[in-house]
């Protein structure tokens, strides 16, 4: 599974991009989340706050009850605020 | 008059370098007599540094596809919500200085009210939909740009169908 | 950053000659890195030639002296009832060819919606109480226009406040 | 007193502009249009359908029961139709 990092999520991270391979009752995006916090302070602290965590799986915005699938490319992100 | 290359009815471009505005607004209504109008609009780099204080800055980072997908998308609701001939999105990335053009959104259609309203709907709803995030620099220090609830509600009008063009 | 001449609040022109779409809007914002967007809106001379049966045209015909006055007039409105930085409004009056520009109307201001919904107005108005006339010639025979009431009822919408910009 | 004639409303009439002096009983826009339509058929055709006639006095939009005044310029005009 590939993940994609962006803005100060990506930067409290301190990464923008990875491969991994979550156990197997990781089904949804919410238990991938879960996951991840557990990795490290870095996690923890890019994803503490559920409300402003928005996620896209293969490039389309879902929820975070959104099954996953092992080639999935999930990004997690900060709401955007392009425009001008 | 020689034939002039028609516009495709919607061109989508995610790009670093600026655009000129007026050949790009003027592509969208070439060969084609049957447009009446062309509204849009340009997003600008607002000056964010404290007055006398140096120089700001912005950046912007984005979603390399995901981006395309979404502008896309979004285009294609406005051309299924009103009669429009041709639609175009140029959204910019990198870093902006104060006075910088950012996007650019132009709708060409027979009729003003469908140019006009759908305009406002693809700015209103690029700001909350497309993978956009902007850092700003006030010349002292860096932050991210928080997303803002006008912007939420403001996408969120064009929930329900839009008005008959034709009323308004 | 060298300094550059800042436009005017307000720019009318009416004019035969064309109008440079890009220069136009960039002037609206040329030294003023306060504003955040610029809207507008350009109408184009539609083909009214039955299908293959050569070239139509129009030819406007105004009231010089009060034409300015009235557009003044509505510019000076839309500056009152929006936070605007600039207003543009150039009309054209004479012989045009189908794809010609007419007219155009850019707004500026710090925010979006400001501008967006000034333009609207603008057109909108400027469509019932600017004297321009039109004749247009089918390449066949020539009729005068007839005023629609759809203009009339867009107009009259903003016969009220408009909402307030902010949540828009 | 200055008259201006734009539009169908000039060609009908077959003048784009003359200077009248409409008798003294002639104290409102109303009275002008009476007067002029007695003045030939070209401007009775022009005039007739006084809901289309609009009416501007010094260059301003005005009602039928605008008052005139000797230096007046009158502009008489069908519905405006600029814009696009």
């Amino acid at each position: 599974m590939k993940m994609l990092y962006f803005a100060w999520i990506r930067a409290r991270i301190g990464m923008a991009e990875e491969v991994v391979a979550p156990p197997a009752e990781v089904r949804k995006v919410s238990d991938l989340l879960d996951w991840l916090e557990r990795r490290g302070d870095n996690f923890a602290t890019a994803l503490k706050e559920r409300r402003v965590v928005k996620v896209a799986v293969n490039q389309e915005y879902v929820d975070f009850d959104h099954p996953l699938a092992a080639g999935d490319e999930v990004a997690l992100f900060p709401p955007v605020t392009g425009g001008h | 008059m020689p034939a002039a290359a028609t516009a495709p009815a919607l061109t989508i471009r995610v790009q670093e370098a600026d655009f000129d505005v007026g050949a790009e607004l003027a592509a969208l209504s070439a060969g084609n007599t049957g447009i009446g109008g062309i509204a849009s609009f340009v997003g600008l780099v607002r000056d964010v540094a404290p007055h006398g204080r140096g120089q700001s800055s912005m950046t912007l980072e984005h979603y390399p596809g995901m981006t395309e997908k979404q502008l896309t998308a979004i285009a294609e609701e406005a051309m299924r919500r009103w009669p429009l001939e041709t639609c175009l999105v140029i959204h910019r990335y990198g870093r902006l200085l104060p006075g910088d053009r950012i996007v650019l959104v132009g709708t060409a259609s027979a009729h003003r009210a469908a140019a006009l309203e759908s305009c406002a709907f693809l700015i209103d709803w690029l700001k909350t939909r497309a993978p956009f995030w902007k850092i700003e620099d006030d010349g002292n220090a860096q932050r991210w740009v928080e997303a803002r609830d006008s912007d939420d509600a403001a996408a969120a009008r064009w929930a329900k169908a839009p008005g008959s063009t034709e009323s308004r």
